[in-house]
């Protein structure tokens, strides 16, 4: 029984975050100027798209939807690569993510409460 | 950030170099330090609340009570319930975590020693600024749940003291709560992987997270509260169409991760003191890790059991009844493992020993009582009677309480190298033990009797004077095994110091591998770590036969130093006094914030110059 | 764990009796002794108004029955839990002279999942009958009288809002009682509790938001209904149906300031034929005065002008001029069943309580929202005798 | 303003992880629950105001969107200082540094132009939930940009005197994190609050 609680905890140790080889794997490099500057444009091009619709009296329904599209998608552009999300440690992400799912989570419960989406 | 080379980097820059003495104090980074601090601080102000309480119960002997008045009566279990939780209980666990944690790990400091400081002052700069108030026009008195609107309204300036000294706090706990969290995550000795950690080392963890991400959320309402009140906005005011009910979420989503806060370092606490006093390893230490994680999660997802006579409608009452339940499991969990770690042992009744099987079985009493609010038709009239006051003052008290007093007789020799007198332990607990039982069973009677909470007097005509007067007595008993435990520690400081066998508990964990106290450095070489229990597994093998052997002595110690004359060479973070001066600005910046602008700039400029003079001092003392 | 119980050497088993055990059994004996007497005395109290055990119509009955349901099972729990703690304490402490290394053991797996299935199981049956009941108790009859329970700083208002309800003198107005709510036995009643003040519905008539303030409160009666709080611009519904006639004991559950403790109320159920006579006197007007003091108070009430102001700038007398609001609604303040007033903490019939009251509000229930109007002696004798006539 | 052990990213750590990363990353998983709470407010009391000014009748979509874009490019001249400060080319890791700095402070002057203009307009945060909501909301993101262009004044003054340790990149990175995540708040904000309309009640 003991015994094989014990390789549990080797093969957690292993495969957990104590993992001695990652601790010494390479940092993934940062993107280029090149590519900072390409994600910045299309954040540009994705904001004033956003304005654009704001204007175009697109159906309200449709507008919410489309601007909630290119906010999520100017936000995890910024994340992945400003902030270099996609080429870090995932670990960062995870915390990042928990923190991010319950703040969602918790708070569209609360506005579920308040009924604030009922019409 | 580090100054490479700057020529004459001293000047008032330079670092302090005091290792005693009253400065050696105030410019502290060492945890140890830091810990005991914390240590001091939380049971000054257990004291402090505690006597909030004796008043309370000397008032509520009798019926038309006249000891206070409705007015002293409100302020006084408003600072009653803050100081005990945001005073004390909070504080007590920073100060085990802080003290224990690098020691349990293995690593020299906690990850940032400086942002540490920072915390403790910060901490005793906000509980100070609260206390203030009872000489600057008031304490609060809208109780420590702070319900809007009454809290925003209310005319005396009490309410504001509490929402920016909690926010004071706040900012501490975040503080504290990110540097923990990086230390167990970073800092772990060599070959120590998380499933190699004591399981205090987990429930630390938790906590640190669990503080992260219920902070926030407290602190928007602090804001929003204070703001109600100093600037007239409309958050929780009716009149103008804002919604008081907000307010409740918002604590309650803090308030109830917050009670886990309170419970999970007793729970770690239990899971120490329960192996090393039945000499067997944890039952289950998995199952106890992930169930204190699940306890986190979905701490995160109850917080409206707390409101089930808000009408919040049967979905959502039905909801969180349900998910209230479902956190009975993952607690039975941990209880049931905590028994199977007993079972077969050899277990020794020591008073640590006594504080943990005592505080397990008060927090089931507390747990079983939390499960029959979960039943939402009966908490209709459970809620905000004494009924719920009898539930969570056996978790907290109960549980919480008798943990920090088993913890305290357990790690008092690796601390203060000197034993707590084990008979005045045992009396004191069972005279605890007996005068909690005393006042806090008959408040379940008395909320269903029908006596309501927060009631500064009740009259005659309700049959609820004796079992006031018998809870009464009760808390008589609690203040004087809480005097013994004071004068355990008097007795205890004349005793000469030093241990005659530096593990007194035959322990199983690393913080008892080092020197008692440990030195500045903690280790004189970084351990490496083989197993969980790694001192138990360096002080006994199994033989052939499957017994469990002694291996012989001196191959357990050898990792001991005596912390004379070594550690040169080890690099530690040299003292400073930015980061009390930093924490000194906050409660000016608070007084500002209540009566003048320039004082806030003031105090603003206060911290501004700690956090550049952090930043700039060099990083060692020359 | 078979194993290792197992492995215990056998003369532990045989128990020596020694002294520090006849002490510690009797010991035992007189704590049970000791809670044994408690609980008589709990018992034998007497007087318990609030008694949620003690109830006297729906749904305290039933709130009643699933209490004592989840408090059964959690009294097995109990036993179960803590005697096994007690009986693992007793049996595996150590004892002098006796040393031995207990087995080794790092878990088992079954039990793990035994003992998270199990009170997994016991959760479920506890849970089933309690939300079957939270939707029982949402239920609104449509056969029900409707009272709107309002919270006051620190006192309750009642207003019978069906249209058979209406008083006689005023266009649309229900009859509006203080502090004592009047019902008849048997008859299911649905509150809409809720708050004073707040917005009245929305923007008032020229958008302005009504200046009217309160805080939350909570509305319970142990021996009838749990309790359901009173929330500015929210509303809350109790249905309950009383089966006894009497007068029974309430009072506001929520902390809500300087006089929370003093925020009570009383419900009292008359027969159905005597709750239609109390309907008709309370649809009249208030009664005119008949002796030269009434008359002189009723002129202090609605012409006073005082050191603070005046009683007709919140109060109601109905059928008179005095149409205030924000305070207790006085058209029957005598009336026999309103037995007490402000926040229920002093009889009615105790005029010389009215005169304290009415000499300085604050000085027997501090925090009162009524001003002191320093009134003397006389104008308190006057228009004390003028309330007092109120039927 | 971690210690001075922990700036570098190459100290040794049970994770390989730098401690200061990891504790950023941890405050700014805080911070959403922060900027969450107070997003939340505003959304609850969207259309909730019992007398105007509503948001239709005082936002200027263009201008905020000027201040967007400022934001927005301030992200890039972040980035772009950082690929300096890892090349050490630190005259030019100055530049950038001081050019996000610069854009934050329109960014920031923008918002108080803003504040003034809504408040003779007849929008205090006391005037309505509307006001309460907005004004703290985007009064919170104002304090963190603000926050924000100390710390990267304080890096450019840093390098100037010589203080800068010898890893330049990490310090301009973590200052960067905490830049970049102000600009998602903004984002969200941008959104919610100006661009999906409110409906005016009544
Ligand atoms: C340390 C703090 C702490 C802890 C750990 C808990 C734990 C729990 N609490 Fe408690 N609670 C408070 C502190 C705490 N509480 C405070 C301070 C308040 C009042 C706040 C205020 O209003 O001021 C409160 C109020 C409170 C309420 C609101 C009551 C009301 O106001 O109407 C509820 C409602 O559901 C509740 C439920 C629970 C439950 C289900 C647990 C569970 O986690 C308990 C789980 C444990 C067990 C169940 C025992 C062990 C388990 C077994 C032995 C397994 C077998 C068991 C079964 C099959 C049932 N608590
Ligand atoms: C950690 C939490 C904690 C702890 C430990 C306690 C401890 C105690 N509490 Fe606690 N209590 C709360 C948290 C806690 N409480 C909370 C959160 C509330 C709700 C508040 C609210 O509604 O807002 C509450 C409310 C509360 C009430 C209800 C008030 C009301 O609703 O009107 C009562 C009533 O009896 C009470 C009593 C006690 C007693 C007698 C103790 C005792 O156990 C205290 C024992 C300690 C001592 C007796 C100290 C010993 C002192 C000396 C020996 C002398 C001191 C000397 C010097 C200072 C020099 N508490
Ligand atoms: Cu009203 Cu308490
Ligand atoms: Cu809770």
């Amino acid at each position: 029984m003991g015994q094989r609680l014990d390789e549990f905890h080797e093969e957690a140790g292993e495969r957990g975050i104590a993992d001695p080889r990652e601790a010494h794997a390479p940092h993934k490099q940062h993107p280029s100027a090149k590519e900072y500057i390409r994600i910045g444009i299309i954040l540009a091009f994705l904001t004033g798209f956003e304005v654009w619709l704001s204007y175009s009296g697109v159906r309200d329904g449709l507008l919410v939807g489309l601007l909630m599209l290119t906010m999520v998608t100017k936000f995890a552009l910024v994340v992945l690569w400003f902030m270099h999300l996609r080429f870090d440690d995932p670990r960062y992400s995870r915390f990042f993510l928990v923190g991010l799912a319950l703040a969602a989570c918790l708070y569209l419960i609360v506005l579920l409460l308040f009924g604030v989406f009922q019409d | 950030m580090a100054s490479v080379s700057l020529p004459g980097s001293g000047g008032w820059l330079r670092r302090p170099t005091a290792t005693t003495g009253a400065w050696s104090w105030l410019t502290t980074v060492d945890h140890k330090k830091i810990g005991i601090m914390y240590g001091v601080a939380g049971f000054l102000f257990f004291l402090i609340g505690g006597l909030e309480a004796l008043l309370i119960r000397a008032q509520l002997a009798g019926p038309d009570g006249t000891v206070l008045n409705a007015d002293q009566y409100n302020q006084l279990f408003t600072m009653h319930g803050v100081t005990m939780v945001f005073l004390f209980v909070m504080p007590m666990g920073a100060a085990f975590f802080n003290y224990l944690i690098p020691l349990m790990i293995g690593a020299r400091d906690v990850a940032f020693p400086r942002l540490n400081a920072f915390s403790f002052w910060a901490f005793s700069a906000g509980a100070l600024f609260l206390y203030s108030s009872w000489f600057l026009g008031g304490a609060p008195n809208g109780g420590w749940f702070g319900y809007a609107p009454n809290s925003t309204t209310d005319p005396t300036i009490g309410m504001s003291f509490y929402a920016l000294g909690l926010l004071i706090t706040g900012v501490a706990s975040t503080v504290g709560a990110v540097n923990l969290a990086v230390t167990v995550i970073n800092l772990r000795a060599p070959g120590m992987s998380l499933f190699r950690t004591p399981v205090f080392v987990w429930m630390g963890l938790v906590v640190q997270f669990l503080l992260i991400f219920s902070l926030p959320i407290i602190t928007v309402a602090l804001f929003q509260m204070l703001f109600d009140r100093r600037w007239d906005t409309a958050f929780f005011d009716p009149t103008r169409g804002g919604d008081p009910v907000l307010w409740q979420h918002m604590f309650w989503l803090f308030g109830h991760p917050e009670v886990y806060i309170l419970i999970l370092p007793a729970f770690g606490i239990f899971s120490e003191v329960l192996p090393v006093f039945s000499r067997k390893p944890l039952f289950g230490y998995q199952f106890v890790v992930f169930s204190g994680i699940a306890i986190g999660f979905i701490g995160f997802g109850v917080w409206a059991h707390h409101m089930f006579a808000v009408g919040l409608g049967p979905v959502a009452n039905t909801a969180f009844g349900v998910s209230t339940a479902i956190i009975a499991v993952p607690t039975g969990i941990k209880i049931f493992n905590w028994m199977g770690t007993m079972y077969g042992g050899d277990i020794r009744f020591r008073s640590a020993m006594l504080f943990t099987v005592g505080g397990v079985v008060m927090f089931v009493i507390g747990g079983l009582s939390g499960v029959t609010h979960a039943v939402v038709p009966s908490d209709y009239h459970q809620t905000d009677t004494y009924y719920i006051v009898a539930h969570f003052h056996y978790v907290i008290f109960g549980g919480g309480v008798f943990a920090f007093f088993s913890g305290l007789f357990y790690w008092w020799p690796k601390v203060f190298a000197r034993m707590l007198n084990e008979r005045l332990g045992i009396i004191q607990f069972w005279v605890m033990a007996i005068g909690f039982n005393i006042t806090f069973g008959p408040m379940h009677i008395l909320g269903l009797q029908g006596m309501i909470r927060r009631e500064y007097t009740y009259p005659e005509g309700l049959g609820l004077t004796f079992w006031n007067q018998i809870a009464t007595l009760g808390s008589l008993l609690i203040a004087l095994s809480v005097l013994i435990f004071i004068v355990n520690v008097i007795w205890t400081r004349r005793t000469p110091k030093g241990l005659e066998n530096e593990d007194p508990w035959d322990a199983r964990t690393l913080e008892w591998t080092t020197s008692c106290p440990p030195p500045a450095y903690n280790f004189e070489e970084t351990p490496v770590v083989s197993s969980l229990d790694e001192f138990w597994h360096r002080k006994y093998a199994v033989d052939k036969e499957g017994r469990t052997i002694r291996v012989p002595a001196g191959a357990a110690s050898a990792s001991h130093d005596d912390g004379h004359g070594a550690g040169h060479g080890i690099h530690l973070p040299s003292p400073s006094f930015w980061p009390l001066i930093a924490a000194i600005g906050l409660p000016i910046i608070a007084y500002g914030a209540l009566w003048s602008w320039p004082l806030l700039a003031a105090g603003a400029l206060v911290t501004l110059i700690g956090v550049y003079g952090w930043a700039l001092e060099p990083s060692v003392a020359e | 764990m078979i194993e290792s119980s197992r492995s215990r050497p056998t003369g532990v088993r045989r128990r020596r009796i020694g002294r520090g055990r006849v002490v510690r059994r009797r010991s035992l004996w007189v704590l049970a002794l000791v809670a044994l007497t408690l609980l008589l005395a709990a018992c034998s109290n007497g007087d318990l108004p609030q008694d949620t055990f003690d109830p006297a119509g729906q749904p305290a009955q039933e709130q009643k029955g699933i209490l004592i349901f989840v408090l059964v099972i959690a009294a097995l729990v109990f036993v179960l839990v803590e005697g096994g703690i007690v009986f693992i304490s007793l049996r595996y402490r150590h004892r002098k002279g006796q040393e031995r290394m207990p087995k080794q053991i790092h878990g088992n797996t079954r039990l793990e999942v035994g003992w998270t299935i199990a009170p997994a199981v016991v959760l479920a049956f506890v849970m089933v009958p309690a939300i079957s009941m939270i939707w029982s108790l949402a239920a609104q009859p449509p056969d029900a009288m409707h009272i709107t329970v309002k919270g006051y700083q620190w006192w309750w208002g009642f207003e019978y809002t069906d249209p058979d309800m209406n008083v006689s003198y005023a266009e649309n107005e229900p009859i509006t009682t203080a502090d004592v709510m009047v019902v008849p036995l048997g008859r299911t009643i649905d509150l809409s509790v809720t708050a004073a003040g707040g917005l009245v519905s929305g923007p008032g008539p020229d958008g302005e938001p009504n200046p009217d303030f309160e805080v939350i409160h909570s509305f319970w009666a142990p021996r009838l209904f749990g309790k359901q709080d009173a929330v500015p611009n929210r509303t809350n519904h109790i249905v309950f149906t009383p089966a006894e006639t009497g007068t029974f004991l309430g009072q506001c559950a929520e902390f809500c300031g300087l006089q929370h403790a003093r925020m009570k109320f009383r419900i009292v159920v008359l027969e159905p034929a005597a709750f239609q006579r109390w309907v008709a006197e309370q649809k009249g007007p208030a009664v005119e005065p008949d002796q030269e003091l009434i008359d002189h108070g009723m002129d202090l009430f609605m012409n006073g002008e005082f050191e603070g102001g005046q009683c007709i700038a919140c109060h109601t007398i109905g059928g008179t001029e005095a149409a205030g609001a924000g305070g207790p609604d006085l058209t029957h303040y005598a009336a026999p069943t309103h037995e007490c007033f402000a926040g229920c903490n002093f009889e009615t019939r105790d005029v010389e309580a009215l005169k304290a009251w009415l000499r300085d509000p604050n000085a027997v229930k501090l925090g009162a929202k009524m001003p002191n109007y320093h009134l003397n002696d006389e104008q308190i004798d006057a228009l004390a005798a003028y309330l007092m006539s109120l039927t | 303003m971690a210690d001075a052990t922990t700036m570098s990213p190459d100290e040794h750590t049970t994770t390989g992880l730098p401690s200061t990363k990891l504790a950023m990353w941890l405050f700014l998983a805080s911070e959403t629950l922060l900027f969450g709470a107070l997003i939340t407010a505003y959304v609850l009391y969207r259309g909730a105001s019992e007398v105007g000014p509503y948001p239709a009748d005082i936002f200027d979509i263009a201008y905020t969107s000027v201040s967007s874009f400022v934001l927005l490019a301030s992200s890039l001249t972040m980035v772009l200082s950082l690929v300096a400060a890892e090349k050490r080319d630190y005259a030019r890791m100055r530049v950038w540094l001081l050019a996000t700095a610069f854009l934050g402070l329109s960014f920031v002057g923008g918002q108080v132009y803003e504040f003034t203009t809504f408040y003779h307009e007849g929008l205090a945060i006391t005037t309505n939930l509307f006001g309460t909501t907005f004004y703290v909301l985007t009064g919170f993101h104002g304090v963190h940009v603000t926050v924000g262009i100390l710390m990267l004044l304080s890096l450019v003054g840093m390098s100037w005197s010589g203080r800068m340790p010898e890893d330049v990149g990490f310090p301009v990175e973590m200052v960067g994190l905490y830049w970049h995540f102000v600009d998602i708040v903004w984002i969200v904000i941008f959104v919610v609050v100006y661009l999906i309309p409110t409906p005016n009640p009544g």
